[in-house]
């Protein structure tokens, strides 16, 4: 299995969101602008491969009767710590992630990669299928929140701190999609759409 | 007391965690196929949600905020919960087989149910006495309940349902949730 | 050569075709007492309602690869339902999204007619109505009726006055506001019975619905149990709470509710005992979200929380079956 | 009506009203059918094991003899109609669609006359009675074809205290029965006498549908008050010729789910039996006829017609003629008898009808082209025993025969009714069929 | 600073002590009995206890596993590498120890051969038409409709165009589902190594068979006539054949006069 596989497999083939179904909450729940989208992305990603580099280089030394409790609080200091770097610095994003930025630490996909990849797997192919996955679902979540933002809003936001573009786009903007029933619906049909694609596949 | 009713019903048709907050949803896709796993996976949510909830109360009151060790929270309260759930796992388990298999057996889901660590780091950023959250917690189940009920029904009846082969399973599963979701906005500006 | 099945070798003529063509016969009234309240442009709201319905049909069947089943009625019958629930002076696009919402991701992605789980187009309503809210809260009254007099197809404007339907000046006024804007309240009965109030278009006349009504009960398409238990809850628990019962049965979209969504073969529990727990929990929920949510009105969403309660209510009432001791037969074997 | 107090009833729960179409045959009196050139008589017209065949190849047997012997309790005897030769024992279509073993036999030589001197019954001992009903092979001839002496034989453990005549004939077309009390109420009543004795019962209840009106009054003419039997009229409404539903109307009693209607302390039969039995008992005359209703609206000769049991359906077509190519045959009545595949299938003796159907009465059922269940829970309303046939159908339709039980499959009385208002065309019967075969095939 | 640090090391360390502890203590003194598979079965899977497989947890899915015969795959976050762990756990790879069969359809009535008797309406599959009394003029015969392939879970046997299924030999596995559910009995599970098979199931007298189909069995005895009734034999006017002691060559199926039997040379000379 070449080095570029791991990195790449987790964007498409085998993306967290749409193929494998993990993390779904935050996905939906923050997906209404796509800045956050991006944003929550970049700190799952984060999480992701700071647990994993931990993960895969003390895996020898935990006993396999607690491994996931300890796969837990390594999780859970790397997302206090990006909890508090976005409350330092991207103050704006911090408050419109809210609650979801603590409950990475719950998000399947972070402790599934450690148990089932990062607990196996040398450093380097670890940190490789972290980025992977980061990316994949990072894409996952912009695509949602690009579908969400330009019906819900009529608009495209690239835009924090005061940086960034924000583009008008000329349609008449439907409130449910920002709403929770439109971010249901949408992945709901996004899934069915991928599905169909990759049955045709088959 | 109208104060605490208003707690549960909003927390459980307003606010309701699945289909308002997107908390707990993996469980809520994965055990919704049959009625009686969701029956039993909901009993169990209910319990876990109340009790994890005064739990964390006092352990985030009595122990972080004295100390100051605020930002231990995530990290305190997942291991609390964890531990919770698995120590209650077992003694049900010793305690009652019937119980367990009834309930019980759901436990290991919830550990990881975002609803849980949610309804815990909710309660502490809307700084909620004992009571509330207590009651939160279980409004919060509740309402759980009541939407992997709903969910459980339809489902068992989508067996027998023509669905395009794209939209089994999963897709199909969202796009119910997202119309339940859209039903359940009815109970926006709710007054008792 | 012979042909041969299993029995039985004869067969009711009553089919899926007939009850769905006596249905949009029964909607005929309401049709017409909505373009006669609400001018050419209720008419044209059916018509696109209807077309995108029998377009989005065709093409999902198409895109499915099954065969195509426009020709039942069904699709026009979600597209006319839409339609009676808008308001009049709604932008055309509308009742097409909700149609196109309804028929696709509601009816066909579910399977098709007989496997959707909620009313097609009530779901319809209920998403564009959360998604353009201030268009969809937009009332007028109905028009003079010397509109007639300069008739024209293509007459398309609504321009009569903007009005706060029945129910949402009760609810945020109080019942004497009502009654002297109607005079009496004799006035307000009969122009609610009439349908002379604002409101959707299809909604307001409940003489014409009920005209519609006993024409289905006459042609044994429906049955008069869950609407008339329904609308008794209704009355009953306003009663119960204070209101004005007759008001609150003739108005808003209770009669439409009752008796042409409440009573969609596809939706609804199948046992009497099922469909009676139904209707009563579409009352009381009605009632409920009347009188104590932020919206004026709730039968669109009671009858569609009903439906997503429907397949429970199915699995657990059940009826006794010949010769057997108790009535839950072998389920939890 | 005199002194017959005739008490109107019907059973509530479920139930259809078919086109009644009883009027093409309901003037037409009994006929005799010439006889046929050659006979197939199955080995297995009855529930239960089939006879075992006593004659061989090459064989002659006359009319009457005894060429199928019971096989055990749950059996029947069969005997030749004809009078001729064997000319081969091997598998033919029969009424239920698959081949069985049958005897052929070639119409030859004289045909003796029976005596018809009335001898008198009352002599006889119950063990006499019931041999002499097993060895005429008399079996249910309302289309279950049940051995009756099998039903007659009451185990000891269990009280019977009425006896039900069914003379419902519920099934669209079927006038068999009616004329068959139009014209030998006299037999039916002597039959009805030697059952009452057989069962010791003191209550027997007549059920007539109310559209045989003559046929009630005709019978209430010949009865005596000391017989103690009483007329029921009967609300028209199919099925109620089932035994359930019957007892249910008369009796407003349920036989328990998976019991027998001596359960309930009752034993039903109908009107074409008790005349088989009186003809057993009193002149040991085995059935090797029976009353057919030959109907439909493009038979020429429609009729009841006395045919001999075995004769081949294109030996009855020759006899009553047809105007034009039938499309569908159908064996019984229209809501639940068997359609049949070859023109050689004989009459039974559980035959009650035939029925022709055109190219364009056929065509008015579709299943073919059965589309989705909308749950308009009509089927619901018309079942008879309170099933669900629109879940049973709908698991049939996703092959999830094993949850069936949970719905009660196995207390389906296969009528039909739940069929008949399908707004879908579903072929809601014949999913229930081939879930209770999938169901007793695992056990 | 540093009795901050302090302090928090020792409160989640102390958490984590008082926790595990008890856990510890109650795993010891609460411990109930499993199955050992279900064990093994659970610790291949990716422990989240997620519940996307539709199950309780991973336990109770890997009760599932072993007791109900749940699918192997339904363990998303696992992916490919538990599937193939389960497997090689619950030994699934495949049992060698005895001789492997193989689907066999003996009819060679197709669409072209027997003609159709009536026209059939109503539920379309082999079972339900057969209860009808089939559709075809043989009644033994196969009708086409397709119940073996829809029971096939390894996509090894397929209706042909002619109406007749076919068995790829390589994708069947001998589970005999096909077997069962075949309303007419017409699939039968030979050993791989047999070679001479009839490819008739009808019980009629040749007459009756020649007139509906041209490649059914007549019942002449010619087959084991020359093989002297060596592993052969008639019943109900059929050859019967026993695969494991019949050891004639192919003058049986030269003979035969209507074809009905084939002869596979390849492994008949294998077998030698």
């Amino acid at each position: 299995m070449s080095r570029w596989n791991e990195l790449t497999k987790g964007i498409i083939k085998e993306n967290p969101i749409f193929f494998i179904m993990l993390g779904l909450c935050p996905t939906l729940a923050v997906s209404t602008k796509v800045i956050y989208g991006i944003g929550m992305g970049i700190a799952a990603t984060f999480v992701l491969i700071g647990s994993n580099i931990f993960i895969s280089l003390i895996r020898n030394f935990i006993p396999d009767k607690i491994r996931i409790p300890c796969y837990i609080v390594v999780i859970a200091t790397f997302v206090t710590i990006v909890d508090y770097i976005l409350n330092a610095y991207v103050q704006p994003l911090h408050k419109a992630l809210g609650i979801y930025i603590p409950l990475i630490v719950v998000n399947c996909i972070i402790l599934g990669r450690a148990e089932a990849y990062a607990g196996q797997n040398t450093v380097l192919n670890s940190i490789l299928d972290a980025i992977g996955m980061g990316i994949g679902f990072t894409l996952a979540i912009t695509l949602i929140a690009l579908i969400r933002e330009i019906l819900g809003s009529g608009t495209i936001t690239l835009q924090m701190l005061g940086y960034g573009w924000v583009w008008e786009v000329p349609v008449k903007p439907m409130t449910i999609m920002v709403l929770p029933p439109g971010a249901l619906l949408t992945i709901g049909i996004l899934m069915g759409i991928i599905n169909h694609f990759k049955q045709k596949e088959k | 007391m109208e104060h605490y009713l208003l707690i549960i019903i909003s927390a459980a048709l307003i606010n309701n965690f699945v289909l308002s907050q997107f908390l707990g949803l993996c469980p809520f896709i994965g055990v919704s196929k049959k009625m009686d796993s969701a029956m039993g996976m909901g009993m169990a949510l209910i319990f876990v949600l109340t009790l994890s909830s005064i739990i964390v109360y006092l352990l985030d009151t009595y122990l972080l905020v004295r100390l100051h060790l605020e930002f231990l929270r995530t990290t305190t309260f997942i291991l609390v919960i964890a531990a919770l759930v698995q120590l209650v796992e077992m003694i049900i388990q010793k305690v009652s087989p019937g119980l367990y298999h009834a309930l019980g057996i759901y436990l290991p889901l919830i550990t990881t149910n975002c609803a849980v660590l949610g309804v815990a780091l909710l309660n502490v950023s809307e700084m909620n006495n004992l009571l509330e959250s207590a009651m939160n917690g279980f409004g919060a189940g509740l309402g759980f309940v009541i939407a992997l009920l709903i969910m459980s029904g339809i489902r068992e009846r989508m067996e027998f349902s023509r669905i395009p082969e794209s939209f089994k399973g999963a897709p199909i599963a969202f796009i119910v949730a997202g119309i339940l979701s859209l039903i359940f906005l009815c109970f926006k500006g709710f007054a008792v | 050569m012979l042909k041969t099945s299993i029995s039985p070798h004869i067969h009711s003529p009553q089919n899926i075709e007939y009850a769905m063509r006596n249905v949009l016969i029964a909607m005929v009234p309401a049709l017409l007492a909505s373009v006669y309240f609400f001018g050419v442009r209720a008419l044209w709201l059916e018509i696109i309602s209807i077309l995108t319905a029998i377009l989005a049909e065709t093409l999902m069947q198409l895109l499915l690869r099954k065969p195509v089943t426009v020709s039942d009625g069904s699709a026009a019958i979600t597209g006319l339902l839409v339609a009676f629930n808008m308001p009049p002076n709604i932008p055309f696009y509308v009742p097409v999204v909700a149609t196109a919402l309804g028929i696709i991701v509601v009816k066909q992605l579910f399977g098709g007619l007989g496997h959707n789980i909620f009313n097609p187009a009530l779901v319809g309503r209920v998403f564009v109505m959360f998604a353009w809210l201030p268009e969809m809260t937009t009332w007028n009254v109905p028009l003079h009726p010397d509109w007639i007099r300069h008739f024209n197809l293509f007459h398309i404007n609504l321009d009569s006055i903007t009005s706060a339907t029945p129910l949402a000046v009760n609810k945020l006024q109080g019942m004497s506001a009502l009654v002297s804007q109607f005079g009496s309240k004799t006035q307000l009965y009969l122009q609610s019975f009439l349908g002379n109030t604002g409101g959707c278009i299809g909604e307001t006349s409940e003489l014409a619905i009920l005209i519609g009504a006993f024409y289905l009960f006459s042609r044994k398409v429906i049955w008069p149990t869950v609407p008339f238990v329904y609308i008794i809850t209704v009355a009953v628990l306003t009663a119960l709470m204070g209101q004005d019962p007759l008001f609150h049965i003739l108005s808003g979209g209770l009669f439409l509710g009752a008796f042409f969504m409440a009573t969609d073969y596809v939706t609804t529990p199948m046992t009497l005992s099922g469909s009676l727990v139904y209707a009563v929990g579409l009352g009381l929920l009605t009632v409920i979200l009347r009188l104590k949510s932020g919206l004026p009105e709730g039968v669109s969403f009671s009858i569609l929380l009903m439906n997503g309660l429907t397949p429970l209510i199915d699995k657990l009432i059940r009826v006794r079956t010949y010769g057997k001791q108790s009535k839950r037969g072998r389920d939890h074997e | 009506m005199k002194h017959i107090k005739i008490r109107t009833r019907t059973f509530l729960q479920g139930g259809i009203h078919p086109p009644e179409n009883k009027s093409v045959t309901y003037e037409h009196s009994i006929e005799n059918l010439p006889l046929p050139k050659k006979a197939i008589i199955p080995l297995s017209q009855h529930l239960g094991k089939p006879a075992l065949p006593v004659v061989k190849k090459g064989d002659t047997v006359s009319e009457g003899q005894l060429i199928g012997k019971k096989d055990g309790n749950y059996s029947s005897h069969v005997h030749s109609s004809i009078t001729g030769k064997v000319t081969d024992i091997g598998p033919y279509y029969t009424a239920s669609n698959v081949k069985s073993n049958c005897i052929v036999i070639q119409l030859e030589g004289e045909i003796k006359r029976m005596n018809a001197d009335k001898p008198d019954w009352s002599n006889l001992s119950r063990e006499q009675i019931l041999q002499r009903i097993s060895e005429a092979g008399v079996v249910g001839m309302g289309g279950a074809a049940f051995p009756t002496d099998v039903k007659l034989n009451v185990p000891s453990d269990k009280k019977v205290d009425f006896f039900i005549v069914n003379g419902a004939e519920c099934e669209p077309y079927l006038t068999c029965d009616y004329r068959l009390m139009m014209e030998k109420p006299e037999e039916i009543v002597e039959g009805i006498q030697i059952i009452k004795k057989l069962l010791n019962v003191k209550k027997v209840f007549f059920g007539v549908e109310l559209n045989k009106r003559p046929a009630l009054e005709h019978i209430a003419e010949h009865l005596r008050e000391k017989d103690n039997i009483e007329l029921i009229a009967l609300k028209v409404k199919y099925p109620q010729g089932g035994e359930k539903q019957l007892i249910k109307a008369i009796l407003n009693k349920e036989v328990p789910s998976g019991g027998l209607p001596f359960d309930v302390g009752a034993v039903v039969s109908n009107v074409a039996t008790i005349n088989a039995v009186r003809d057993a008992v009193l002149f040991q005359k085995p059935v090797i006829e029976r009353v057919v209703t030959v109907t439909g609206r493009i038979v020429k000769n429609p009729g009841n017609y006395k045919i001999r049991i075995g004769t081949p359906l294109s030996d009855v077509i020759a006899d009553t003629g047809l105007t034009e190519e039938p499309a569908k045959i159908i064996l019984g009545g229209p809501m639940m008898g068997p359609s049949v595949v070859s023109l050689d299938t004989p009459v039974t003796k559980g035959t009650s009808g035939i029925l022709f159907l055109s190219e364009k009465e056929e065509k008015r059922v579709r299943y073919n082209a059965y589309r989705s269940c909308i749950h308009c829970a009509k089927c619901l309303m018309v079942c008879p025993v309170s099933l669900n046939p629109c879940m049973l159908s709908l698991q049939g339709e996703f092959e999830t025969y094993d949850q069936m039980t949970r719905y009660d499959i196995m207390d389906c009385i296969e009528c039909g009714c739940c069929n008949y208002v399908c707004p879908s065309f579903r072929p809601i019967v014949q999913f229930i069929k081939l879930g209770k075969s999938f169901l007793k095939k695992k056990g | 600073m540093l009795k901050f640090v302090l302090l928090s090391t020792l409160s989640v360390g102390g958490l984590g002590l008082l926790f595990g502890g008890l856990l510890a203590y109650a795993a010891k003194k609460l411990a109930v009995a499993v199955d050992e598979r279900v064990h093994d079965v659970e610790k291949t899977l990716a422990g989240l206890n997620c519940g996307i497989c539709g199950y309780a947890g991973c336990s109770t899915y890997a009760k599932a596993i072993v007791e109900e015969k749940a699918a192997v795959n339904l363990c998303a976050p696992g992916g490919k590498n538990t599937v193939e762990k389960i497997k090689q756990v619950l030994n699934l790879t495949g049992d060698h120890s005895r001789e492997s069969v193989v689907a066999r359809v003996r009819c060679q009535g197709d669409n072209k051969t027997v003609n159709k008797l009536i026209d059939y309406k109503g539920i379309v599959s082999c079972s339900a038409v057969s209860q009808v009394g089939g559709d075809k003029a043989c009644s033994y015969g196969c009708m086409g409709y397709g119940d073996c392939e829809n029971a096939c879970l390894f996509d090894a046997i397929h209706i042909q165009e002619n109406g007749l299924p076919l068995v790829d030999e390589a994708k069947c596995t001998g589970c005999g589902l096909c077997v069962k559910a075949c309303p007419r009995n017409i699939i039968e599970m030979a050993p791989q190594s047999a070679y001479f098979f009839i490819r008739c199931v009808s019980k009629d007298f040749g007459p009756v068979v020649s007139r509906v189909c041209k490649k059914g069995c007549i019942g002449c005895n010619i087959c084991a006539k020359v093989n002297n009734f060596e592993g052969i034999k008639m019943e109900d006017n059929l050859p019967v054949v026993d695969y494991a002691s019949f050891k004639g060559d192919g003058t049986g199926a030269e003979k035969c006069p209507t074809k009905v039997i084939e002869f596979v040379e390849s492994k008949f000379l294998a077998r030698k």
